[in-house]
């Protein structure tokens, strides 16, 4: 169960927090062109044990969000302000080398192009180990031993033989494994993907989803995944936070998103992807318009230009105010000026419209 | 692996051969004759003759070339048909008749001093280049930075003889803070103190100029690592950022480095001619530079054939080496 | 103005073959990766083939041989009645206005040194075309088409964002009245809101110009929205070919099966119950590909035929081609995974570094 | 380096960067107030003023990377000849030690208790050793060390490059074998040299020892023989008396056995390198007049960055006080160390000298191919020999010559007025292309296309440019053709390859025009670029070679220099000057006359 608190009312801790917790995320870049304001407000948390699809296209701060998480930002030259709360500890806060410490052990992570992400100069057993040695105090012919049962359990054919393997031996499916086998390897509470499976191709893909399915059920791990894509959300989220312009627009179960959307973001994006699942229509309805920089961002609605419904808002306040991410039913919240009985609306008649195919 | 070097050293073979037979066929189109240069002031149409019989250039460039790589492997003579014949034994390299020497011994003579020189330059260089660049970049952007990259640029756009003659004038001539650069046979060995002396500014000014393309090489390739994936994966493994930083990031970083680095030190072994002349080292470099203009066709062949044998080997262990650091170009 | 169809590109047997050499100061030929291995396909004007297939498939060299960005090995490309496989680079020049491609990457596709206006108006110059009216006011009413603002003629490619960077692409290959425009993924690099605008945009111009497009693509939803015929590539063979609607509906090669259970569907009602064929394994190194079938090893209804013989490409039902000995209908499959049957042979593992091991694959550069 | 090719190489060297000044010659370098030791007939100082001047060390810089050839057979280079003279390898008969030119020019004995003694005709000379002489070892230095010498130059199988003068004069049948094919027609004598001994009768007959007297046959009347004996006739131990001194044949050039008052302790060629010279002890003052032998050592430094040398010169710090230069100073320090090309600076004041080099620099003109004496006129009259001089260096590069005779010749020279009236009116110094029309007019025929040879360097292209520009204005078209320097004299001695005309420099081997007019202008000495065989020319030669009147077949030589200018087979261009210098605590600094030197045998440090 997602429980999401707006930004501005988040000040009271519970004495109970949610396993993981973040309130009044921002994260800035300094570029040559300007501040790159990646996340701009973002609050959310995520109950153990469930997975969250966080949506959103390039540049709508999805993959800043989970290294923010992680702690990577600031390696990267970000600013970042706010609390993180991980399972009753503020990252935020911490010295570089406590969140260290958690990073891997506590809190692990996979990223989108596995070929890339192993080292190439090391022996794909060797990066696991090192990965093992850094939070425990065993030994080496033990940590081996465990990496090998871990590159079983990801699905590795001939493990004995691949533990010695360069990255570059192995295929695009197979690295993806190693990748999930390393941030499994030391029981991580919360497992970040980040679009990992977009650089495979469709049957690998298939596969490595369904891999995190079942670690993830025999772990208990918490998941963040990140993509583009709203098949595979469809596939393995319980909870989606769909993100626009460095903002949480739309959060919500994913029953609910996909069946009772009101962000015309959302609505804009299930619009726009081909389908194979409904009948052909003779053409898409995209949204209109690009994606805002991060650098010069709508000073209202970041949505605003690329909204076709924004001129039904009084005083054009999509235009000057900033809608305030808000509930419009449990565990469902929108950001929008809209009234809830016009965004429900709009969603009705575009979902029929979609069920209906020809246009 | 042991295939591949055996293909990559007959490659190396043939390669020499091809150069040395270049050098041959470019000396003997050359217009002027060197039996004409070598007969002086009391020339005649004989006394010309004489010396081509003697430098044995009144035979075929092809027989020329024979003798040359016979006496490699098997020693040869020269002057056979007159009373005095010059033994020169395997491997014989050729008799300078100009300098009324072995090219053998001239090039033993010769290349302590340029690897002595070669080598302080490429430690000081790299040493210099390797650690203001990874400062640079760890820097990056701040004061320390851009400090590192303005000395590289004015490094870069000097001269190397520019360099040499002014500190040469500054350190030398005018602070007296060395003696004038003197080599003696035996150094290093004989005499440190000298050595250093000698050698310090050439390595300085060695280093001046390749220093300051390795900072901004080392500085680029760091930098760039740091933007890989795989630095990022770990440190999301929580390793230490010292862990990070020398064992994932540099250790790729500086690989291409590495083979740049190796072929520098190879052309530098072929000779660094105007550091030696402005500093007045006995190394391969002025002696080719002399050999050249005195067109003593042996020792130009002879030079040739080990610079060009450096540099090969060089290449070699370069790519050696660099499939021992990655794995990815590792063959077998 | 859309002409009665006619047949625009006719591909027999065409064969593309990279040699592998062996590293060092006198490479030789050791090898040979046979990415595109007797393709044969037709395209007819205003209509879309998508081709179809993983990494490694072939789609994209055999779409570059067609145009003969790529020296084919064998077989025959006709384009509009012209045999074009073996003709000179000089002589494939004036061919060229009736062929053009638009690339994958909008960021890199694009030389940045120039402007948008001398990249659309480089076809003119290079043809030697003056169009009427000049060739600014041409490129303007080709920007103005593509959905840029032309009074942006002057600005770089650095300026726009990568759905505008495609649209220029795509108003370069247009400038020429082609017939035939190769779309290689024209739309995997953009975000979905822009792909979606890319792909309306090429359907309203092929209506409008006739336009035939050969379609290369990976993912499956997009090719169905724009393709009216399918392709389907697996190791540098098309192993199944049909009309849109039979193709997504009724499948006959197993591969086909497999790709499309392995889309996942957006919509989680759906998505998290239906069946699915999980294929092992990655596709094969073409350096070393299967014997007999190539898709044998990762395919549920292999049998010991399958790697003896090659299957040949079988028109099964008319405009329905599959290369398989034992193919399979969507209802065998449906009642085969529910009865739990559907099981695939553990994929022989085998280390894919060869390929860059001590050799490299031409075109591509040696390894450093 | 073989000494040939560094002597050309100098002489190409010399072309670019020194230019001279008329009223520098003789040798006006104003001595320094310390130099009290200049010794010689001709001077003033007293010998009571003489005090003790022995010890240290003398460095000498060079930009060199070794000696041509110190093998006594084969040295040639002035420079050379002088330094090993003063040091280690004396000769029968040398020159006099003084700054003055004429006083310095004028022979006298060495071994030789004497300037020798010749027959009526000149076809006979004796010399007599003097006492006390004796190789390094402490053996005797014979007659027959001297005559074995001389047998080293006819093995030219071996010993090379060296002057030739004792297979020119002596007489001994020339090589009967002619056949190309046969190795032995290599040798340039029926005598084959010590090595091989073939004809070692013919060579004992020509060259014969009674006692310390050898006597020299010769083939034609040499009435400058005592002169000839200053180049290549100077003894290498016989290996029958002196087993211990081992004649190495090729290598011996790189460690001859001394018998002067040093002897080589070290040398090593190349940059870096050194030549360390210590003291012979077992050489004997009493024997040797000449040679004062002040420093204990001396040591030349080879390879010296000429930028470098002349700042460190200039510094004068530490050892380089005692420290001189073996080349010439850097044009840009010209007006450092010079006020004007005659005066040093007062800073410089005694150790800078700037005076005549050896050589005369001339355009030879291919006499076959312009053979229109009145062309070669035309060419001569045509050229701006003012702006010539002017781009060599103004000044400091030299004056404008006359002829192949330099003034530092001494007696020998006279003007010869080519630009005052030999052709019927004065030239002026920038060339007369009117005058050069009309003798073109006057020729009858029309010019010949001309092309002109030269050694390129930047300064050269600029000579190029006015010489094409200059002739142009009479009309003469000209095409300039660069030759990379180091090839430049194997170009211009093919008879093929040569063109009509190109640049050369020529010095004298020995303070004779016999070693000027001859070489240049008959094929004897092989320096013959204008290639003229007039036979009235030759017999001029011949009568002045065997006039043993030193004062008649000096005017002789004039006359012959004079014919040659008014026949026009050389255009003279430069006298060369030269500028060089030496650190504050090392006298006497001045040039040399006879081979443009310091005068090495008389050089010491002061405190």
């Amino acid at each position: 169960m997602i429980n999401v608190e707006e930004r501005e009312g988040s000040a009271e801790p519970s004495p109970e927090r949610p396993f993981l917790s973040i309130e009044n995320l921002f994260v800035s870049f300094n570029t040559e062109d300007g501040v790159v304001r990646a996340i701009d407000g973002v609050s959310l948390s995520l109950e153990r044990g469930r997975t969250l699809a966080v949506v959103g296209e390039s540049g709508s701060g999805k993959s800043v969000t989970a290294q923010a998480i992680m702690g990577l930002v600031r390696s990267m030259g970000g600013h970042v302000s706010g609390e993180i709360w991980l399972d009753g500890q503020e990252l935020n806060g911490l010295q570089p080398e406590e969140v260290q410490a958690l990073r891997g052990s506590e809190m692990a992570m996979i990223f989108q192009d596995p070929m890339s992400s192993l080292h190439p100069f090391y022996r794909v057993g060797d990066q696991i180990v090192e990965a093992i040695l850094a939070h425990r105090k065993i030994g080496k012919a033990a940590a081996r031993k465990e990496t090998l049962e871990m590159l079983k359990h990801v699905g590795i054919p001939a493990a004995e033989r691949r533990i010695d393997a360069y990255p570059h031996q192995l295929s695009g499916g197979m690295r993806q494994r190693v990748m999930i086998g390393m941030a499994l390897i030391n029981s991580p509470q919360l497992l970040i993907a980040d679009e990992p499976t977009t650089a495979l191709d469709v049957t690998v893909q298939a596969q490595i989803l369904e891999l995190i399915s079942t670690l993830k059920e025999e772990f208990g791990t918490t998941v963040i995944l990140i993509t583009h894509d709203l098949g595979i959300v469809a596939d393995v989220a319980d909870d989606v936070a769909v993100m626009y312009g460095g903002r949480l627009v739309e959060v919500g179960q994913t029953s609910t998103i996909y069946e009772a959307p009101e962000m015309p973001y959302t609505l804009g994006l299930l619009s726009s992807i081909p389908r194979m699942d409904r009948e052909l229509p003779k053409r898409l309805d995209p949204i209109r318009g690009n994606p805002p920089s991060p650098i010069n961002l709508p000073p209202g609605c970041v949505f605003q230009p690329r909204c076709n419904y924004s001129d039904r808002v009084a005083n054009g306040a999509c235009l000057s105010v900033r809608p305030e991410l808000l509930p419009t039913a449990p565990g469902h919240l929108v950001r929008c000026h809209l009234p809830a009985e016009e965004r429900q609306q709009i969603s009705a008649d575009v979902r029929r419209i979609l069920a209906g195919a020809q246009r | 692996m042991a295939g591949y070097i055996v293909r990559r050293t007959l490659g190396m073979v043939v390669l020499l051969v091809l150069l040395t037979l270049a050098v041959f066929v470019l000396f003997s189109l050359m217009p002027a004759d060197p039996a004409r240069l070598t007969c002086g002031k009391a020339c005649s149409p004989q006394i010309i003759e004489n010396n081509r019989h003697r430098l044995e250039l009144d035979i075929p460039p092809v027989e020329q070339y024979q003798r040359f790589v016979s006496g490699i492997f098997f020693g040869r003579t020269y002057l056979a048909d007159t009373k005095r014949p010059l033994e020169c034994e395997a491997p014989c390299l050729g008799y300078s008749f100009l300098r009324n020497q072995e090219v053998l011994d001239l090039i033993t003579k010769a290349a302590p001093v340029t690897f002595w020189l070669a080598i302080g330059g490429f430690v000081t260089w790299m040493t210099v280049g390797l650690v203001f660049g990874i400062v640079a970049a760890l820097k990056r952007g701040r004061w320390q930075d851009r400090t590192v990259m303005g000395i590289a640029l004015v490094g870069y756009s000097l001269p190397s003889f520019f360099i040499g003659l002014v500190l040469y004038f500054f350190v030398i001539l005018f602070l007296h803070l060395l003696p004038n650069p003197q080599w003696k046979a035996g150094m290093p060995f004989k005499d440190l103190g000298g050595f250093v002396q000698t050698m310090l500014l050439p390595w300085i000014t060695i280093a001046t100029l390749n220093a300051a393309f390795y900072m901004r090489l080392t500085r680029n390739q760091v930098l760039e690592v740091f933007g890989e994936d795989y630095v990022r994966t770990a440190r999301a493994k929580g390793l230490k950022e010292r862990t990070v930083v020398v064992k994932h990031a540099l250790r790729a970083g500086l690989t291409p480095i590495v083979t740049a680095a190796g072929l520098d030190l190879a052309y530098l072994l072929g000779g660094a001619i105007i550091t030696e002349n402005i500093f007045n080292l006995p190394g391969l470099g002025s002696l080719a530079i002399g050999s050249v203009i005195a067109s003593d066709l042996p020792l130009i062949s002879g030079i040739t054939l080990i610079a060009a044998t450096l540099i090969i080997v060089a290449n070699l262990v370069v790519d050696l080496l660099y499939a021992v650091v990655d794995p990815r170009v590792r063959v077998g | 103005m859309t002409a009665a169809p006619h047949e625009i590109l006719r591909v027999t047997d065409l064969r593309t073959y990279f040699p592998v050499r062996s590293r060092g100061l006198l490479p030789r030929v050791i090898g040979q990766v046979k990415a595109v291995d007797g393709v044969s396909l037709s395209l007819d004007s205003g209509e879309t083939l998508g081709l179809v297939g993983e990494s490694g498939s072939g789609k994209t060299t055999a779409a570059r041989s067609i145009l003969r960005l790529i020296k084919p090995t064998g077989g025959q490309i006709e384009l509009e009645g012209v045999q074009i496989a073996n003709l000179s680079q000089a002589a494939l020049r004036p061919i060229r206005r009736k062929a053009q491609m638009i690339f994958q990457d909008p960021y890199n596709a694009l030389n940045p040194r120039h402007t948008v206006g001398g990249i659309i108006s480089a076809p003119f110059r290079i043809q030697g075309v003056e169009p009427p009216g000049g060739v600014k006011a041409a490129v303007q009413e080709l920007m103005e088409r593509v959905g840029l603002n032309p009074e942006h003629y002057n600005r770089y490619p650095n300026e726009f964002s990568g759905g505008q960077r495609q649209r220029i692409g795509v108003a370069r290959a247009i400038a020429l009245r082609p017939k035939l425009i190769v779309c290689d993924e024209p739309v995997s690099a953009l975000d979905v809101s822009i792909q979606a605008q890319i792909l309306n945009l090429l359907k309203d111009l092929q209506e409008e110009f006739g336009l035939a497009y050969l379609f290369v693509a990976h993912d499956l939803a997009v090719v169905r929205q724009i393709s009216h015929r399918v392709a389907v590539m697996y190791l540098g063979h098309i192993v199944e070919t049909a009309t849109r609607p039979v193709m997504y509906s009724a499948p006959l090669h197993p591969y086909t099966h497999s790709l499309l259970s392995a889309v996942p569907v957006p919509d989680p009602r759906i998505q998290q119950t239906r069946e699915r064929i999980m294929l092992q394994g990655d596709v094969p190194s073409p350096i070393d590909p299967p014997s007999g079938c190539v898709f044998r090893t990762r395919c549920f209804q292999a049998q010991e035929r399958c790697a003896v013989e090659v299957p040949p490409l079988i028109e099964v039902v008319p405009e329905h081609k599959v290369a398989c000995h034992f193919p399979i209908t969507v209802d065998e499959v449906a009642a085969r995974a529910r009865a739990g049957k559907i099981e695939v042979p553990e994929a022989e593992e085998q280390m894919t570094g060869s390929v860059s091991g001590p050799h490299f694959v031409e075109p591509g550069p040696p390894h450093a | 380096m073989p000494r040939s090719n560094a002597w050309l190489r100098r002489a190409l060297v010399f072309g670019t960067t020194f230019a001279l000044v008329l009223a520098a010659c003789g040798g006006s370098t104003t001595p320094s107030p310390t130099t009290t030791v200049t010794q010689g007939p001709g001077d003033t100082p007293a010998p009571t003023e003489e005090v003790d001047h022995s010890g240290g060390t003398i460095y000498m810089l060079t930009a060199a990377e070794e000696f041509d050839d110190i093998d006594p057979q084969r040295a040639y280079t002035g420079e050379d000849l002088a330094f090993f003279g003063a040091t280690i390898m004396r000769s029968l008969t040398s020159f006099i030690y003084d700054p003055d030119a004429g006083v310095a020019n004028t022979l006298q004995g060495d071994l030789a208790t004497d300037t020798g003694t010749a027959s009526p005709d000149a076809t006979s000379w004796s010399f007599t050793l003097r006492d006390g002489l004796t190789w390094e070892d402490g053996s005797e230095l014979t007659c027959e060390d001297v005559k074995y010498g001389v047998s080293r130059t006819f093995a030219n199988d071996v010993i090379v490059n060296g002057p030739t003068y004792a297979v020119q004069y002596l007489d001994i049948p020339s090589n009967p074998i002619t056949d190309e094919n046969d190795p032995k027609s290599g040798f340039l004598s029926a005598y084959y040299g010590p090595y091989d001994g073939t004809g070692q009768a013919d060579f004992d007959k020509a060259v014969s020892c009674d006692g310390k007297t050898i006597t020299f046959k010769l083939n034609q009347p040499v009435a400058d023989f005592n002169y000839t004996v200053t180049l290549g006739f100077s003894p290498v131990p016989d290996p029958t008396g002196h087993p211990d001194l081992e004649d190495t044949v090729e290598q011996y050039t790189l460690r001859p056995w001394s018998n002067g008052p040093y002897k080589i302790d070290e040398y090593t060629q190349g940059n870096g390198g050194h030549l360390i010279l210590v003291r012979n002890d077992a050489w004997d003052p009493a024997s040797d007049p000449i040679r004062k032998a002040y420093p204990d050592v001396w040591q030349v430094d080879f390879g010296i960055d000429a930028k470098v040398m002349d700042q460190r010169l200039i510094a004068s710090e530490g050892d380089d006080a005692f420290a001189i230069q073996y080349g010439s100073i850097q044009p840009e320090n010209l007006s450092t160390i010079f006020t004007d090309p005659e005066t040093p600076n007062a800073d410089f004041a005694g150790r800078a000298t700037s005076d005549f080099d050896p050589f005369a620099r001339y355009y030879w003109i291919d006499t076959n191919k312009v053979s229109n004496e009145k062309h070669r006129q035309a060419m001569a009259v045509a050229l701006d020999r003012d702006a010539i001089r002017a781009n060599l260096g103004g000044d400091y590069a030299g004056a404008l010559g006359d002829g192949v005779i330099k003034p530092n010749l001494g007696d020998q020279y006279a003007e010869t007025g080519m630009w005052t009236d030999l052709f019927g009116q004065a030239v002026p110094d920038t060339g007369d292309p009117e005058f050069a029309k009309q003798l073109i007019a006057d020729s009858g025929e029309p010019m010949p296309a001309l092309t002109w040879d030269y050694p390129q360097t930047a300064v050269r292209d600029q000579e190029a440019a006015i010489l094409v520009a200059s002739f142009g204005l009479a009309g003469i078209t000209v095409t300039p053709n660069p030759i990379p320097p180091g090839q430049y004299y194997g170009i211009v001695f093919d008879d093929e390859a040569a063109h009509e005309f190109g640049w050369a420099g020529w010095g004298p081997d020995w303070p004779n025009a016999s070693t000027v007019i001859g070489p240049l202008f008959t094929d004897k000495g092989g320096w013959n670029l204008s290639r003229v065989h007039d036979e009235d020319f030759v017999q001029g030669v011949q009568d002045a070679l065997a006039e043993l009147n030193h004062a008649a077949q000096a005017k002789m030589w004039q006359d012959l220099n004079k014919l040659a200018m008014e026949r026009v087979y050389v255009i003279p261009t430069t006298f060369g000057l030269s500028q060089t210098f030496g650190g504050t605590k090392v006298q006497p600094l001045y040039q040399w006359a006879p081979y443009g030197s310091w005068p090495y045998a008389e050089m010491y440090v002061t405190p």
